[in-house]
């Protein structure tokens, strides 16, 4: 079954001039996203991955931020070599965004009607008052309460689950075909969480968009994700869909990932896995593997060498470890996942 | 919301009272005596001095004006011979009020977007240009700069008129020159605000529909980035309103300006004291309005 | 029509304040009150002719005067009657103890006039008489002369049942005054303009040219010149000498006389005992004196003066001609004389038995102008490298500076005086006299008494002016004051305006214009 | 749990109250709650229920309208001075925002030796061995002593005021949300790093989070709140085994779990709308606009806390139904 | 089928040395490091600082300006307050290197003595009610309750009575005409706005968790205000302070023109302006090089202002 490509990012590179250097926060990421699919992206805070999406729908800081190489395409076009005002046609409209915080990404002194009726009425040149009808139902599919009262409202007047409702209102208002979501649900109420969660699953049957899915959370991840990136220190590090990832992951970040999440479902008498030391600061990212430093299994190569990309024979999962590689393989044997094994211990 | 107002107004009141109170103790320490002259008779003097009720004792002196007060009258100025306060403010202030209400407009428009373009272009060179052309305003007072423009515009080109007051033509340079400090402080005041406006998220939201910068900076940071300016309105308007001493004496205008100074100088107490009154009180309005437009312009501290 | 109506436009440094006579002060209330009011007597062109009165007679001594006023005259409002009683109330008004009126002093030459003023007597007793309805008559302390009677403050009348309604509102804006004179107050915006019409129910009306004159105040420094050169003033007061070469340059006219000398007042019981040692003592002022160069004051920062070396301005009249004329006279040298400074100040430090090292401090006490600061500073200066004496500025606001002055607290004080009419006898010599003010300036001397009380008496305008002269001699010899310049308080104008005169008083009445 | 039952801290009857222009606002609304010595007392709910509220009246930050907190069997609103400083040495806080709870112009050192400072118990030399000594407790080094606390990721910073608040050697610690700012991986570091401290210390936690799953690996029991009160306490496996409240109920199933496969069959109890104003508390029980299995009953009047089972308590009228 | 790669591995392509797959002795790499330069809070801001070139010029500007306030007037021969009348309103020469005044005193020497008084008023009176205000400020914002309306309201009152009434009040009291008393009746008159100003950043501040941190910690309301609030809220104010720069230096010109200056013939700008302005038409010279002396210095205020705050900065610094 060949899906149909709709975005695909190539070895995108960005950094950031600062004081104190260049913070090389994207440092060749490689994604793609198929047609009514959705993908996430996960990983630490920190390792780019609000960089990586801001780039791609070009909102990047243009003051101290520059891309340094890779491509953009949409529609087999280079968003990257779009000027500013074609790129402007896009945003919005063919391409939108729900940030992470509700409250701090609305405008505090417009009302949310306003601000929802905002780009459909700059994308489709149509009046206020159909702008106004499209807010509406838009706010009714997303099942806002009472939406014609509440659009005449400020943000703070509204609890934060419907500003995040608000946010997606004014994503979705123009029909996008590719919806990004910054983790749309971090700053909300668990609550408030599993109902935008239940909302964007039930978007993805209602409308024809894919959805870019931004989160460190792994249970939102595992909810909503059809393939999943795992990015680390400005890097993609494993890719495979939903199941492969959570169930054979092959890289030891992802590894140490999925064990650190604390399972509802069950307690441990000892100490809670974590994953030791902080990320790498990206200002000066070491030479071989970024993980090497926090890694239980690093080897010699792992601090002098990047690892390469391992492909496994399963469709689209790949890693870059070391400790897949052929060679390593043959001298150490295969890899063991904690997590694999610690599903078929359950399994057990 | 009225209860809200009537607080307030009740607060204004009761500064206003405290206000005169204060400076009507103060100005007794004052040194000096408007009636010394060394060519009048002593007897004359102590006349003039019962006249104005300056020879009973202090506490008497204060119960009689503040009930004065209480009825709106201000007693008769010692300068301005059978003038009453009141008719040298209801003369004097429609003059500075206009005046500085207009060069406020102007200072407020070109202020605000110099302001912005300073922001828009931080660090660049129209930043700095601005920059140079506030700080001149801030570093040139209007004592300096009200004979240059006069002198340009009144002798040399002969397009305004060098003094007067009445003529639609005759406010454009007196306003230019008193609204010169204010653009200054407002462009570096937009300036900051905005800045701190340009990195708040919902700037981006606003980029991330494709709006134009324009655009975003009028509809989304424009409006936020007057939040932080409104709060310094009242005292501005009350100061520019009040009028100036050097630009209405130097453009020949019958503002209110001068009395506060001359009466100062003059010692005299009457107008003193009606024109710290009459300023107190007018602040404290404008503090009132401001405080009911901060609502209007930020729903977030509108009256709840 | 526009075209047709002669009018003018003036500036002036001040507002008027007030046109209530008892009440007025400043510079062009002086000038404008001539304009709208008609004394008994009045000066036109420099010669006296009746006003008011149609004749008049002078008894003796010059101290009884009789008026009869011309038949049906009326105020500007072309109905209200003038008779005699108008004086009086006119005079008892300004002379009222209970008002306190600023000029009240103006009073005080008539007979009894102080003494009413006090409470000590009735208003019987005061040397003023409606004889009938159009004869008054007039009893002075000391003799008189014509010139006396163009003062407007005693001899101008007042309608009583008017100026009773509005009380001490009377002269604070158009619609509160009624006068008699030559022109009516139309419009007056307090603190900037004020518009005179001419009154053609005026007696002399054929005799007054413009239609209308325009005021416009607080007209000072460039402001004047630039309205000038805008062509938005016709009249604008003389300025600084670079002001007036700007408008001299650009053709305009200028008119010169001598309005007022600036002058350092000495303390004579000085700040302090100390420096009051050194004040008492007439070689030590001498010296003081003879170290001051006025010339170079006035090349520098009284640039708009003259600088003086006697007692009497220039301009001031004599018997026929000026004064300046006709008794030649030398008080100090108008440049230093740094020897004979040092001479005179060995002279006072013999007398007092100090040495140089013992001269203290002294105060220069002035007004916050930057011209009277730059004038002290220069004054410093001077005493300084001249004589080696310290001094030290202290510039005060006006009513501090006042009060200051009042209670002694300087020991040189930067003021001014305007000329007084006929001569300072009047009033600014009268202050050394120890009968009035003599705890002012400290000074108080019997030789002085005698000499002023004779003067004062002098029953003819000859007999005055040569005793005036010996004043000024002893004034100058024990220089009980430090006169630096006198001021021109000249206009300049646009070419074309004839019939402006001034001597010691401004007189706008007869201008004309011709094209 | 094997602890002796020694009581450190007791809430009485706790509430505390917010003068708002709508009118007043019950943040907590009459908390009974006792924490024993070395126990760790998990406190869950949602955003804005008066969590935090509640955390700093214990730490006296806030005064109690009614009610009484008593700290090892004195009332503290009754100390004196010396007193009063004696208890910000015994209770210490670990805050939220891992940017905001430190000062951005003070070096790590200073932040850590602020505490000792104030109460003067090291000096000089003594006290820089002691702020080193704290901050290898909490796994950084000398090298970090001097840096400034925008140098530090969030893990890193919330252990800065970890060792900020051990540098008094507290007795208890309200940690007020302590690891909800941070990324999973870290979030075990700083629960482990607590785990242990108080394990050589022997110190007592009121643990404040919205996240139920991590609160579980640290908790001995728990107390779920719902709008100033709470509503259910019990021993912290209890509350995920045998939950008797219906806001606990849907809180759980709330949580996503990190495995497709299950989440994937999961039903999950969906809540509608949001927590209620807390100025205007309905009438019966604060949780009936929102619970599925409300009765008329519950609308009338309020549930109490009672004593289900022995040591597990429930504000629920429907609790043995449940 | 993998399209997202560009790179794939060769298996058999690359060798290895031996003990390339060997495993790492815990600790080898460093978990916690930080990788940037280590740095002391000031060395920091002044790194920052540098960067902006437009203040590290306006700093030497300001230094170049106090090195000619300081000496300049040593420079030539004259003092400030010797009148010369032959060479009166002499425009700038090889004698008179600025020209001189019409009392023919020389100008750079003016100029200069005069830039001295103008810098400590300036200085003395921006810092000076700044200080002021910062207590008052912080005190009524963080205590809040009736401290708070107390001082706020005396504040309104304050603000509302013109400052010229107290300003003649106590130059009258404490004698007028020096730096000192200028200095302290400008400081009593014009804390009002800055404590106004601290006040509502530390309403802000006083919830933040850090302030609250402190509290928890016992510390005393003065030692929170001292260390926690002010000096948060000094980067905002910075730029304000450098604002008020030219305002003081005006009003002591205006002081000065209603007599209540220093006393002449010490000089300030303010003073020189005001002076030469009035003849500044026949005479410009007089009137523009005090002029640039005081808008170029308070340019430089500025600029460097606005690096300050860039630097002081914590969210800027990244
Ligand atoms: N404007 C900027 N200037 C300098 N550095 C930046 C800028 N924006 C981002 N960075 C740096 O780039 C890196 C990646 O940031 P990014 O926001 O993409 O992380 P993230 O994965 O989205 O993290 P989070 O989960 O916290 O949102 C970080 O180290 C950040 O400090
Ligand atoms: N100082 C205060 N003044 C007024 N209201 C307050 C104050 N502090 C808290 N509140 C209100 O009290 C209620 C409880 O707040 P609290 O901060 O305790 O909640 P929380 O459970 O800690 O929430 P979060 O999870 O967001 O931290 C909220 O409605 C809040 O708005
Ligand atoms: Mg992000
Ligand atoms: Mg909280």
């Amino acid at each position: 079954m060949e899906k149909e490509k709709i975005l695909e990012v190539k070895d995108l590179k960005v950094s950031f001039q600062t004081f104190q250097g260049s913070v090389q926060a994207v440092r060749g990421v490689s994604w793609h996203l198929n047609k009514k699919e959705t993908i996430a992206i996960v990983g630490e805070s920190g390792c780019g991955k609000t960089v990586t999406i801001q780039t791609v729908i070009g909102l990047n800081p243009k003051k101290n931020g520059s891309i340094k190489g890779g491509e953009v395409l949409f529609n087999k076009e280079n968003l990257l070599d779009l000027t500013p005002k074609q790129m402007r046609k896009l945003q919005g409209n063919q391409l939108s965004i729900i940030f992470q915080d509700p409250f701090t990404f609305l405008n505090p002194t417009m009302t949310v009607g306003e601000q929802i009726m905002e780009p459909y009425m700059q994308h489709y040149k149509v009046s206020r008052e159909e702008a106004r009808k499209k807010a509406v139902e838009i706010l009714k599919m997303i099942s806002l309460p009472s939406p014609e009262e509440n659009m005449k409202r400020y943000p703070h007047q509204l609890s934060g689950g419907m500003r995040q409702r608000i946010m997606i209102a004014m994503a979705l208002i123009c029909n996008p075909k590719v919806l990004f979501a910054d983790e749309p649900t971090t700053a909300l109420d668990v609550t408030i969480q599993a109902q935008i969660i239940e909302l964007m699953n039930d978007l993805k049957d209602k409308i024809d968009t894919s959805i870019v899915l931004i989160t460190h959370d792994m249970g939102v991840v595992a909810n909503m994700a059809d393939r999943i990136y795992v990015m680390y220190a400005g890097q993609i590090v494993e890719h495979g869909d939903c199941d492969t990832i959570f169930h054979h992951p092959k890289h030891p970040y992802t590894w140490g990932l999925l064990s650190s999440v604390p399972r509802l479902d069950k307690r441990v008498s000892e100490d809670l896995y974590s994953i030791p030391g902080t990320p790498p600061d990206l200002l000066a990212p070491p030479v071989g593997c970024a993980f090497a430093a926090r890694c239980k299994y690093a080897m010699n190569i792992c601090r002098t060498s990047q690892p390469p990309c391992i492909d496994f024979s399963e469709p689209d999962h790949y890693a870059y470890c070391w400790l897949n590689h052929p060679a390593c393989i043959k001298k150490n044997g295969a890899p063991k996942s904690p997590v694999e094994a610690q599903n078929i211990k359950e399994e057990e | 919301m009225l209860k809200y107002i009537g607080k307030k107004v009740l607060i204004a009141i009761a500064t206003v009272f405290v206000l005169a109170t204060a400076t009507f103790f103060l100005m007794k320490l004052i040194p000096g005596d408007p009636f010394l002259n060394d060519k009048i008779p002593v007897a004359v003097q102590d006349k003039q001095r019962a006249f104005y009720g300056l020879d009973k004792p202090v506490p008497q002196q204060y119960l009689t004006y503040m009930n004065n007060l209480l009825h709106g009258d201000l007693g008769y100025s010692i300068k301005k011979t059978g003038k009453t306060v009141v008719d040298i403010i209801k003369e004097a202030f429609p003059v500075s009020a206009k005046l500085g209400l207009i060069s406020l407009l102007f200072a407020e428009a070109v202020g605000l977007f110099f302001g912005i373009l300073c922001a828009q272009f931080r660090g660049k060179w129209p930043d700095y240009l601005l920059m140079v052309v506030a700080v001149l305003g801030i570093a040139l007072p209007s004592m300096v700069l009200g004979p240059i423009l006069r002198m340009i515009f009144g002798v040399k080109l002969g397009i305004l008129p060098v003094t007067g007051w009445g003529k639609p033509n005759q406010i454009i340079l007196p306003a230019l020159v008193l609204g010169l400090g204010t653009v200054a402080g407002n462009t570096r005041n937009m300036r900051a605000s905005m800045l701190a406006i340009t990195t708040q998220d919902y700037v981006k939201t606003a980029r991330a529909k494709g709006l134009s910068p324009i655009r975003v900076v009028l509809k989304h940071q424009f409006k936020n980035s007057l939040v932080p300016i409104i709060p310094n309105l009242g005292v501005q308007i009350a100061g520019v309103l009040m009028g100036s001493f050097v630009v209405e004496s130097m453009f020949l205008i019958p503002g209110l300006g001068r009395y506060f100074v001359d009466s100062v100088t003059n010692l005299d107490y009457p107008l003193i004291m009606g024109l710290t009154v009459f300023y107190g009180a007018f602040l404290v309005t404008m503090n009132l309005i401001v405080d009911v437009l901060y609502g209007l312009i930020d729903p977030r501290i509108r009256v709840k | 029509d526009e075209a047709d109506v002669k009018s003018v436009r003036i500036g002036a440094p001040y507002d008027p304040v007030t046109m209530d006579y008892a009440e007025l002060n400043v510079d062009p209330a002086t000038y404008i009150d001539t304009l709208i009011s008609d004394t008994l007597i009045r000066s036109k062109q420099g010669e006296y002719i009746g006003g008011a009165a149609e004749s008049w007679e002078t008894s003796e001594d010059g101290k009884t005067w009789t008026f009869k006023l011309k038949e049906g005259l009326t105020y500007s409002d072309g109905e209200t009657p003038i008779t005699s009683e108008d004086f009086v109330y006119a005079a008892k008004r300004l002379m009222d103890p209970e008002a306190g009126h600023y000029n009240a002093e103006s009073g005080y030459i008539l007979e009894n006039g102080e003494e009413y003023y006090a409470g000590e007597c009735e208003w019987d007793e005061v040397g003023i008489k409606a004889v009938d309805d159009l004869t008054i008559e007039y009893t002075f302390k000391n003799p008189q002369y014509e010139s006396t009677f163009t003062s407007t403050s005693l001899f101008a009348p007042l309608e009583e049942s008017f100026v009773d309604s509005l009380g001490t509102e009377y002269g604070s804006s158009a619609d509160k005054i009624l006068t008699n004179g030559p022109f009516i107050v139309s419009d007056w915006v307090s603190d900037s303009t004020m518009t005179l019409v001419k009154n053609e129910n005026y007696w002399d009306a054929d005799s007054i040219n413009m239609d209308e004159m325009d005021f416009k105040f607080n007209v000072t420094g460039d402001t004047g010149v630039d309205m000038m050169l805008a062509d938005e003033l016709d009249f604008v007061p003389t300025g600084s000498a670079m002001q007036q070469q700007t408008l001299t340059d650009a053709g305009f006219e200028s008119s010169k006389y001598t309005t007022s000398y600036r002058c350092l007042n000495i303390n004579h019981a000085g700040k302090t005992e100390e420096t009051g040692l050194f004040l008492g003592n007439a070689n030590f002022r001498k010296a003081v004196s003879y170290a001051i160069d006025r010339t170079a004051l006035c090349a520098s920062v009284m640039t708009s003066d003259e600088p003086a070396n006697r007692l009497t301005a220039p301009s001031e009249a004599g018997v026929n001609g000026t004064f300046d004329e006709e008794f030649e006279y030398e008080g100090w040298p108008a440049s230093a004389d740094v020897e004979k400074a040092q001479e005179y100040l060995n002279a006072a430090l013999d007398e007092l038995g100090k040495t140089a090292d013992e001269i203290p401090t002294f105060e220069l006490l002035c007004y916050e102008s930057q011209g009277s600061i730059d004038v002290l500073a220069a004054v410093q200066d001077m005493l300084k490298k001249n004589l080696g004496i310290e001094t030290t500025i202290n510039s005060q606001t006006i009513q501090v500076m006042v009060s200051n002055a009042m209670s002694g607290d300087y020991d040189f004080w930067y003021g001014g005086n305007s000329l007084e009419i006929p001569d300072a006898l009047t009033g600014f010599l009268s202050g050394y006299t120890s009968a009035m003010q003599s705890a002012l300036r400290g000074y108080s001397n019997e030789e002085y008494d005698k000499l002023y009380d004779e003067a004062i008496a002098s029953p003819t305008i000859e007999d005055r002016k040569a005793n005036y002269f010996e004043v000024e001699k002893f004034f100058c010899d024990n220089t009980l004051n430090l006169i630096l310049g006198w001021t021109d308080g000249g206009f300049q104008y646009k070419s074309g305006y004839t019939g402006f005169y001034n001597t010691v008083e401004t007189d706008f009445t007869y201008l004309d214009f011709a094209e | 749990m094997g602890t002796t039952k020694e009581p450190i801290l007791e809430l009485k009857n706790v509430k505390t109250t917010f003068k708002v222009p709508k009118g007043i606002l019950k943040a907590v609304n009459g908390v009974d709650l006792t924490i024993y010595k070395g126990e760790t007392v998990g406190l869950v709910g949602e955003s804005g229920c008066g969590k935090s509220t509640l955390g700093k009246t214990i730490m006296r930050l806030y005064r109690p309208d009614e009610g009484q907190v008593m700290f090892e069997g004195q009332d503290i609103w009754r100390y004196n001075k010396k007193e009063k400083k004696e208890y910000t040495k015994n209770v210490q806080m670990i805050f939220q925002d891992p940017y905001a709870c430190l000062d951005p112009l003070s070096v790590v050192s200073d932040i850590v030796a602020e505490g000792m400072k104030i109460h003067k118990m090291y000096k000089g030399p003594e006290l820089e061995e002691r702020v080193l000594e704290l901050l290898k407790m909490v796994g950084l080094n000398k090298d970090h002593a001097n840096r400034f606390p925008h140098e530090f990721s969030g893990g890193q910073r919330q252990r800065i005021g970890i060792a900020r608040a051990l540098s008094l050697e507290p007795k208890l610690i309200v940690c007020d949300e302590p690891i909800s700012a941070l990324d999973v991986s870290i979030q075990a570091q700083v629960v482990n790093l607590l785990k242990r401290l108080q394990q050589q210390m022997g110190l007592s936690y009121l643990f404040i989070t919205h996240d139920l799953s991590m609160v579980r690996q640290i908790s001995n029991r728990i107390a779920v709140m719902y709008l100033g009160s709470l509503v259910e306490i019990a021993d912290s496996e209890d509350i995920y085994i045998k939950n008797r409240h219906p806001y606990t109920k849907a809180l759980l199933s709330a949580i996503p779990i990190a495995d497709p496969t299950i989440e994937r069959e999961r039903k999950r109890i969906l809540l509608q709308g949001d927590v209620p104003s807390p100025v205007n508390l309905p009438q019966g029980c604060n949780f009936c606009n929102r619970c599925p299995y409300a009765t008329q009953l519950c609308k009338e009047r309020k549930p109490q806390l009672r004593e289900i089972e022995p040591g597990h308590f429930t504000a629920c009228h429907r609790a043995e139904e449940m | 089928m993998n399209t997202d790669t560009t790179k794939k591995v060769q298996a058999a392509e690359v060798t290895f040395a031996d003990d390339a797959f060997s495993p790492l002795p815990e600790g080898a790499l460093d978990q916690d490091q930080i990788a940037r330069k280590k740095t002391t809070y000031f060395k920091d801001v002044w790194r920052n600082f540098k960067k902006n070139k437009p203040a590290v010029i306006s700093l030497v500007v300001i230094a170049i300006m106090i090195f000619f306030v300081l000496f300049g007037p040593m420079m030539t021969k004259f003092d400030y307050y010797s009148n010369d009348y032959s060479c009166s309103n002499q425009g700038p020469n090889a004698v008179h290197w600025f020209g001189t005044d019409n009392l023919g005193r020389d100008l750079w020497t003016r100029v200069w003595a005069g830039g001295r008084v103008s810098l400590i008023i300036a200085i003395l009176a921006t810092l000076i009610p700044e200080i002021i205000g910062m207590a008052v400020g912080g005190i009524s914002g963080y205590l809040g309750g009736w401290a708070d309306t107390v001082i706020m309201r005396t504040i309104d009152v304050l603000m509302g009575i013109p400052s010229l009434i107290y300003m003649i009040l106590l130059m009258v009291v404490m004698g007028s005409g020096n730096i000192a008393t200028l200095v302290i009746a400008m400081s009593i008159t014009g804390w009002m706005g800055a404590a106004r100003s601290t006040r509502g950043l530390v309403l802000q501040l006083k919830t933040r968790e850090f302030v609250v941190a402190s509290e928890t910690l016992g510390a005393s309301s003065g030692w929170i205000i001292a260390r926690r609030l002010i000096p948060n809220t000094l980067g905002i104010r910075v730029v304000s302070i450098t604002m008020s720069l030219p305002s003081v230096i005006f009003y002591e010109a205006f002081l000065s023109y209603i007599g209540l200056g220093v006393t002449p013939p010490q000089p300030s700008w303010g003073q020189l302006i005001k002076a030469a302005g009035e003849t500044f038409r026949y005479y410009p010279y007089q009137f523009i090089i005090p002029c640039l002396c005081v808008s170029i210095t308070m340019l430089c205020f500025n600029l460097i202002g606005d690096g300050l705050r860039d630097a002081l900065d914590p969210k800027l610094r990244a």
